[in-house]
């Protein structure tokens, strides 16, 4: 039982954990469609360099990501995927839904074969929307979710059961 | 410090290999006793040449290490042919006659 | 060529165009020496392109012709047409509208056909520069013809998808199984009488100030509503 | 510059303890952050970290403090004992590498007699961990990778065993303070204005070395074992949290020991190559670090620019390269070493 | 200051011989600090564990595998290449380890150790290209 | 939170089981199972690679598919003409505006109207600017995968030259949607020429960087020299198109030999290919194929005609009954639209023919008997994109 | 730790006090795992052990003066051999659940073999040496002086080790590869 969940660390304790998580963000990439590209833009193109902002593109693996970044649609064939992938990531974990499709299905609102919105599978912390977003859209996004972690109550964020949306 | 220290050691270790080599079925663990049975000579070896002095016992120290790489090469080679004919290392299932 | 008329002009082409189709014409006649009576129909567009029906028995045999002796060696696609007209239009008229009554009529397109589903296929010859449009009717009550891997390797994963998408059987197929779709999915996507069940439960997002939903047929359901709603992005 | 401190056995071991603590981070961290995150994405044509600390320099600390709060999560079929020992093992390795190597004339933290034989000793052990971790994880792209990275390590191991005796003939010691002190005092065919770096003796050698190490890191161009685009990463695919840090690290902080091994066995160490320098003078306790220092980053430079330049290899090439090429052309380096030994 | 860090032990108790002192103090040195090290990675490890939440969850502990269920049982019979070269190397490391304490004293063995070294290595050589005749150097 | 409705779980539910069904399927006593994918590295996103090894050989692949498919042909049913552009956009989402050109080509076609000839110069130049922009990617793409990092960042860097320039004119950076039946939406802004030429100085040298960095180093050729040779007739066969095809000796190109209302024949530039049929020609032939994109759009530039953009149209479109069929050479190879329209709003049934579902069949084929790094190069060397198989 | 530190710090302690402790912890370590090596029901735990033991053989050897031979031990078995066995290890499929422990019926013979002798040797060395001391003198080894050694008297042997190895790497290639 980490000292973190049961809230008993003193404020700037508290601080300097959340800095820390606030600053080192490994990002797994879930590059699922045309989003992928600007997602992959925004971390590897020098223009936009995600990496300024102190989140490292490096994990291929789950095991090692502090957020996951669905970006493009969401079939229903990789519905079960991204919830695993999901559920391996170790906690503290983040997730932001880049991009109209992850987001509520955007163009493909009516097709058979697309979910509508990654929301209905995994908790999501950041939308992007857009279709797609633009890479400022995204980094963005980063810089929302990084003012949010540097303000986060471990505690709170911790206590209980994981969110699991089923 | 005593000389018998390390013989006893020694001794103990190669009866532990010794146990190994007659109780396990494993090929390579058969092996890994062999090691530790040379490993106890070594002990010997080396603690003799310190009781008196003369350097031949590390030499022949290394000259065991190497004989027991050249060993362990064969030897895990000859497990390897095993499971591939065999498709087991156990020693016991292997009728070497009949194969 | 580029015609590099202006606008005005776009109908000259046309009128310019020969009458007659000498390569393509010679192609049905070839197809239809090779293949006899197995050939039903036909249809060229003049200077463009060219369209021959074949009866199902003989239509991996009218593959290897086109492959071995016409020179089509370059294959393009395979798929299915369903002519059956939809039931259920676009979802797109106003809810407070009586549904429109589609009509039930099979109207095939170029070269005929007499049943519903087509299976047609597209072949390329590059030594000609012709393409060839070969299609084959498929009964209503048998959904199968022979597959065509013997005749183009790279056949394999369309014949899966026409499968996935219309049903329709490949017989000698080695692996013919889903392609796309997880699972158990029920349904034929493609076919013209699968309906797409957002556009049902969902009001048509191009019709603005549109009414509630009338409590009709079937409940809308949640999850399409509080997708839309949990999502802040915009739609394209 | 005389402490006037008396101090036992026990409080000098401790205090080399915590200096070689150092000695491995440092590097470590300064590896991490110049090369990692500096130099690479100068290269890129990229800023790299620049909100955490001025410049992104406190990036590290980041880390470091997320990982600490990081999960640490053992898969269910992986071998629990074992998965959580691996990352111990190649940590300790990399840290006992650092215990051979001098820093001055009297810092250094064991003088040991077979000082050579000893690092190579250890850094050998490091095939044992990447082997365990890759087989406890049960996963099949760490198993691969673990094979992999073992195969590679072994391969490259033994031209990197074999070039540094050129420099053991030559300076006829084992000790590392003996050879940084054959070069200091060393001649080049009687030329002895700058000592005998054997970079440019054993230039051959060198060579030889540096591309041994870039594999036994595992750097591109023979970085198979972890290649992203095959196996995820390798033999710590599924490490998470601190014991995915303690290999995060372990490649830099080996980076840096390779770095000052090789600084030590062909750069001369902690010395300058000038013949008026006086090498036991006090001062070079505290320069002498800074010398090595240097020499490690400019190794470690080299090391991190071709990785972030090269494709890689693939396992048979980079086995083909290690068999024969490599270690043919370190064992004539050693054939003529001798005979110029010999022969002068 | 270097006299200080030289100071042999007070006391002398650790060994006989001031050589054997020294020399067992150094590996004393190696062992104290792989002890430390050892320490401080654990004391690491379970700072860790005070800071870290542990949140169960179904499929976390699932092996990874590109996101699908891990297919097998996660094991592989490696191809017999590793085992060569693995082999290949065990020999040669041994060779190796015969010529550093010939090299340390070459000097004073002259041409005689030369050659005499020249032949172990060549003989050596000889299993090298057996293996490289044998293509076992190559992807089998 | 949304809470997962019954066909959601029902779906959830049915893909796990086809995901165990595959893994039963594959799971063997010899040998090893090796996933690559869906969610992995070397395979853009979502598509997913069983492995069947020995060893590291590989005895069988399979790739699965469907894990990005939207529905396209179906979902153009109910949409109309204009509304299906913004759709095909999306299928191949690195060349998105070439993906506009021959649906628009095919409507055109079954409408008898043609584009005046500036939106048809037009139209070529934007068509080559997205393979620009295409292609780039797959060299540090390709260079990525085979362990050149910086490659993939060049890549990044000098591809947002051409999107800007995509951008200027259309307004859209990755999906401009700037097609429309007869014509385009807009002319073309000002002093964008200029720049433009300024952009393909860039892309060429980005392209002789990419010579030296790449291409010329040797571990490249090492790696892809010889590896995942794919001969003509196998080629032709599967189906494969564009530079998978031209890298096997095919001497194919639509653009020339089989231009539909756009400019290419106007304008001087050469059809490469190369002999090998490997890895390293199909990425040595898309180098080409950037520099004489660069050719072109340099050429088309300097001969832009003057006058209208847009041919007269109805403002309610409809097409008359009938088939059409246009196919043009886009970045990833041959696509075409297969229209039936039954002069309705919208397209009764349109077949997309993408490139990538051929050239990826072929995978099975190609990958027999190799290593598993090889794999990895021969899918980066198909180029293939998620969307342009799974439609 | 603090067991040696203290020793090493009482002056008036019986001399070697903290070699004794040494060797009496390392030796205790080496039998505790040289008994799992030869018990293990997982043989890459097996194999993990070996390590310990080989390590705590090089551990004695260092007591002993005999550096160069104690980090060959290292080099040769923790680094080379011990990989040698996890290859074999893996190419032999080895299960993660443990090896089947079913059938091992030798085990009271290996017991009482390995039992009897024990004693007998026991018996032998005590009656043998008895408390023969190491000699005071005790210096360590230095490479040179092993070097000599062998290219002084034992320039043959080290030439026949030359050629086993030959010997053994062509056999077992010989063997291994024969598919």
């Amino acid at each position: 039982m980490g000292l973190v969940e049961s809230g008993k660390l003193p404020k700037p304790l508290t601080s300097l954990l959340n800095t820390s998580r606030k600053y080192s963000i490994w990002i797994f990439q879930w590059g699922l469609a045309c989003c992928a590209i600007e997602m992959g833009a925004a971390l590897g193109s020098p223009r936009y360099d995600v990496m300024r902002l102190g989140v490292i593109p490096l994990p291929a693996s789950p095991r090692q990501a502090d957020l996951v970044c669905i970006s493009g649609t969401v079939t229903d064939k990789m519905v079960p995927a991204i919830r695993r992938l999901y559920d391996q990531m170790p906690d503290p974990k983040y997730v932001i839904s880049m991009g109209s499709c992850a987001n509520c299905g955007g163009p493909y609102w009516d097709s058979y074969s697309v979910t509508k919105g990654v929301d209905q599978i995994i908790p999501v912390d950041v939308y992007v929307p857009g279709c797609p977003p633009r890479p400022e859209a995204l980094l963005e996004g980063i810089v929302l979710l990084q003012e949010r972690i540097g303000k986060e109550d471990m505690a709170a964020r911790w206590k209980g059961d994981p969110i699991v949306v089923s | 410090m005593l000389l018998n220290e390390f013989l006893l050691l020694a001794a103990a270790l190669f009866c532990i290999g010794v146990y190994g080599v007659i109780a396990r079925k494993n090929g390579v663990l058969v092996l890994m006793s062999i090691e530790i049975i040379l490993n106890s000579v070594n002990i010997n070896l080396v603690a003799f040449s310190a009781m008196t002095g003369a350097i031949s016992g590390q030499v022949f120290a290394l000259f065991i290490i190497a004989v027991a790489a050249a060993e362990v090469g064969v030897g895990l080679a000859i497990v390897l042919a095993i499971f591939r004919n065999y498709k087991t290392v156990d020693l016991d299932e292997v009728d070497l006659m009949k194969g | 060529m580029i015609p590099l008329s202006s606008p005005e002009t776009t109908e000259a082409p046309e009128a310019e165009a020969p009458a007659t189709d000498e390569a393509r014409e010679e192609l049905v006649a070839a197809l239809t020496t090779e293949l006899g009576d197995a050939v039903v129909g036909s249809h060229i567009r003049t200077g463009d392109d060219v369209w021959v029906r074949v009866t199902r028995d003989a239509w991996r045999e009218a593959g290897l012709v086109a492959r071995d002796h016409l020179g089509f060696r370059y294959f393009e696609f395979l798929s299915a047409l369903d002519w059956l007209p939809s039931p259920f239009g676009k979802n797109e008229d106003s809810p407070t509208d009586p549904p429109p009554t589609p009509s039930t009529d099979i109207v095939t397109g170029y070269a005929g056909g007499d049943t519903r589903f087509q299976v047609f296929a597209r072949l390329h010859s590059f030594s000609q520069k012709l393409g060839l449009t070969l299609k084959v009717d498929i009964p209503d009550d048998d959904l199968r013809i022979d597959t065509w891997l013997p005749v183009f390797a790279g056949v394999n994963w369309h014949e899966r998808e026409v499968l996935e998408m219309f049903g329709i059987t490949f017989t000698g197929h080695p692996h013919l199984v889903k392609l796309y779709l997880p699972g158990e999915f029920e349904g034929y996507p493609l076919r013209k009488d699968f309906p797409l069940l957002a556009r049902h439960v969902k009001p048509w997002p191009g019709i603005v100030d549109v009414e509630p939903m009338p409590a009709g047929d079937e409940p809308a359901e949640p999850d399409a509503t509080d997708a839309s709603d949990a999502a802040e992005g915009g739609d394209a | 510059m005389v402490l006037a401190l008396h101090l036992s056995y026990w409080q000098v071991s401790a205090l080399r303890s915590v200096g070689i603590l150092a000695a491995v981070l440092l590097p470590a961290g300064t590896f991490v952050y110049l090369f990692l995150f500096k130099m690479v994405s100068f290269m890129q044509s990229r800023l790299g970290p620049m909100e955490a600390g001025p410049f992104g320099s406190m990036q590290l600390l980041a880390e470091v403090g997320k990982f600490l709060q990081k999960e640490d999560i053992v898969p269910e079929r992986a071998d629990r004992k074992l998965f959580k020992f691996a990352p111990y093992l190649v940590v300790g390795t990399v840290l006992l590498v650092y215990l051979a190597v001098p820093f001055g004339p009297d810092m250094w933290f064991a003088n040991l007699n077979g000082g050579v034989f000893y690092l190579l000793a250890v850094s050998s052990i490091s095939a044992l961990g990447v082997l365990i971790a890759g087989w406890s994880s049960a996963n099949k792209y760490a198993l691969i990778g673990g094979l992999r990275a073992a195969g590679q390590l072994i391969a490259y191991e033994l031209p990197m065993v074999l070039a540094v005796i050129g420099v053991v003939i030559q300076a006829g010691t084992m000790n590392l303070a003996g050879i940084v002190a054959a070069q200091a005092g060393g001649s080049i065919f009687g030329f002895d204005g700058i000592g005998n770096p054997y970079a440019i003796t054993q230039i051959v050698g060198l060579c030889i070395f540096l591309v041994a190490v870039q594999a036994e890191l595992g750097q591109t161009p023979f970085d198979m074992p972890i290649a992203e685009s095959e196996l995820v990463t390798g033999y710590i695919t599924d490490y998470s949290g601190l014991r995915f840090m303690m290999f995060f690290i372990v490649e830099f902080a080996s980076a840096g020991a390779f770095a000052a091994v090789a600084a030590t066995l062909f750069l001369g160490g902690w010395t300058v190559p000038a013949a008026w320098a006086d090498l036991n003078s006090n001062w070079f306790n505290v320069i002498g670090p800074i010398i090595m220092l240097t020499k490690m980053l400019l190794i470690g430079g080299l090391i991190f620019f071709v990785r972030f330049t090269f494709p890689r290899f693939r396992e048979d090439q980079l086995q083909r390269l290690a068999w024969t090429v490599l270690i043919p052309i370190s064992l004539l380096n050693i054939l003529a070493t001798t005979v110029l030994k010999v022969a002068f | 200051m270097s006299e200080l860090l030289r100071e042999p032990l007070a006391g002398g108790v650790l060994a006989v011989t001031p050589a054997m002192s020294a020399f067992l103090r150094d590996y004393l040195t190696v062992a104290i600090f792989g002890g430390v090290a050892i320490g401080l990675l654990v004391g690491v490890m379970s700072l860790g564990k005070l800071v870290r939440p542990v949140r169960p969850q179904q499929d976390k502990y699932l092996t990874y595998e590109s996101g699908v269920d891990p297919v097998g049982d996660g094991w592989a019979q490696s191809p017999i290449r590793y085992y060569v070269f693995a082999l290949l190397f065990v020999l040669f490391d041994v060779e190796a380890v015969f010529i550093f304490p010939w090299a340390t004293r070459l000097e004073a063995y002259g041409w005689f150790g030369a050659v005499e070294m020249i032949v172990f290595i060549v003989l050596l050589t000889l299993g090298l290209l057996y293996a490289w005749r044998k293509k076992v150097l190559k992807w089998i | 939170m949304a809470a997962i409705t019954e066909r959601q779980k029902l779906a959830y539910a049915n893909a796990q089981a086809a995901d165990g069904r595959v893994n039963l399927e594959f799971e063997t006593d010899e040998g090893m199972t090796l996933n690559m994918g869906p969610q992995h590295p070397a395979t853009h996103g979502t598509l997913r690679i069983v492995l069947k090894l020995d060893g590291e050989q590989v005895i069988s692949c399979e790739p699965v598919m469907g894990y990005m498919h939207r529905g396209y042909e179906k979902l153009t049913e109910v949409r109309t003409y204009p509304q299906v552009t913004t759709l095909v956009n999306r299928i191949d989402w690195l060349g998105s505006f070439a993906n506009e050109v021959p649906f628009i080509l095919a409507a055109e076609k079954l409408m008898d109207i043609e584009a005046p000839p500036r939106a048809q110069w037009i139209r070529t130049l934007l068509f080559e600017m997205s393979r620009i922009a295409n292609i780039s990617l797959f060299v540090g793409d390709m260079a990525l995968h085979i362990g050149a990092m910086t490659a993939a960042f060049y890549a990044f860097r000098d591809r947002e030259y051409v999107l800007n320039q995509i951008e200027s004119a259309t307004g859209g950076r990755f999906h401009p949607n700037f097609d429309r039946i007869g014509g385009l939406k807009d002319d073309l802004p000002k002093g964008w020429i200029v720049d433009t030429k300024a952009s393909m100085e860039r892309i060429r040298d980005f392209c002789d960087e990419m010579e030296t960095l790449v291409e010329g180093n040797e571990i490249f050729q090492a790696r892809t020299r010889g590896v995942g040779v794919i001969p003509a007739d196998v080629a032709m066969a599967y189906g494969l198109s564009g530079a998978n095809l031209r890298a096997s000796g095919v001497d194919w190109d639509l653009r020339r030999d089989q231009p539909v209302g756009l400019a290419w024949n106007e304008v001087d530039w050469h059809v490469w290919t190369h002999p090998d049929g490997d890895s390293f020609s199909r990425f040595w032939v898309r180098l080409q194929e950037i520099r004489e994109s660069t050719k072109i759009i340099d050429q088309l530039l300097d001969g832009l005609p003057s006058g209208a953009i847009m041919a007269k149209v109805p403002r309610i479109i409809k097409v008359p009954e009938g088939e059409a069929w246009v196919a043009t050479e886009n970045p990833l190879g041959e696509m075409g639209y297969y229209v039936v329209s039954k002069g309705d709003l919208g397209p009764f049934r349109v077949k997309i023919r993408t490139a990538s579902f051929n050239n990826v069949a072929v995978v099975p084929w190609v990958t027999r008997g190799v290593y598993v790094p090889d794999v990895v190069t021969i899918l980066a060397s198909l180029y293939f994109i998620l969307g342009d198989i799974d439609r | 730790m603090g067991v040696l530190l203290a020793a090493a710090q009482n002056a008036d302690a019986p001399v070697l006090v903290a070699e004794n402790l040494a060797f009496g912890m390392i030796a205790a370590m080496m039998i505790f795992a040289a008994i799992r090596v030869v018990s293990a029901a997982n043989i890459v735990h097996a194999a993990v052990y070996l390590v310990l033991v080989l390590a705590g053989v090089a551990a004695q050897f260092i007591l002993l003066g005999a550096e160069f031979v104690a980090i060959t031990q290292v080099l040769v078995y923790i680094g080379a051999i011990v990989v040698l066995f996890l290859f074999g290890i893996m190419l032999t499929k080895a299960p993660m659940e443990g090896e089947e422990r079913a059938g091992r019926d030798n085990w009271a013979l290996g017991a009482f073999t390995s039992l009897l002798l024990f004693g007998l040797l026991g018996y032998v060395l005590l009656d043998g040496f008895g408390r023969d001391k190491l000699p005071e003198a005790l210096a360590p080894t230095s490479t040179g002086a092993v070097s000599d050694a062998i290219f002084g008297g034992y320039l043959i042997p080290f030439e026949v080790v030359s050629l086993l190895l030959l010997a053994a790497l062509i056999g077992a290639i010989v063997i291994a590869r024969r598919d």
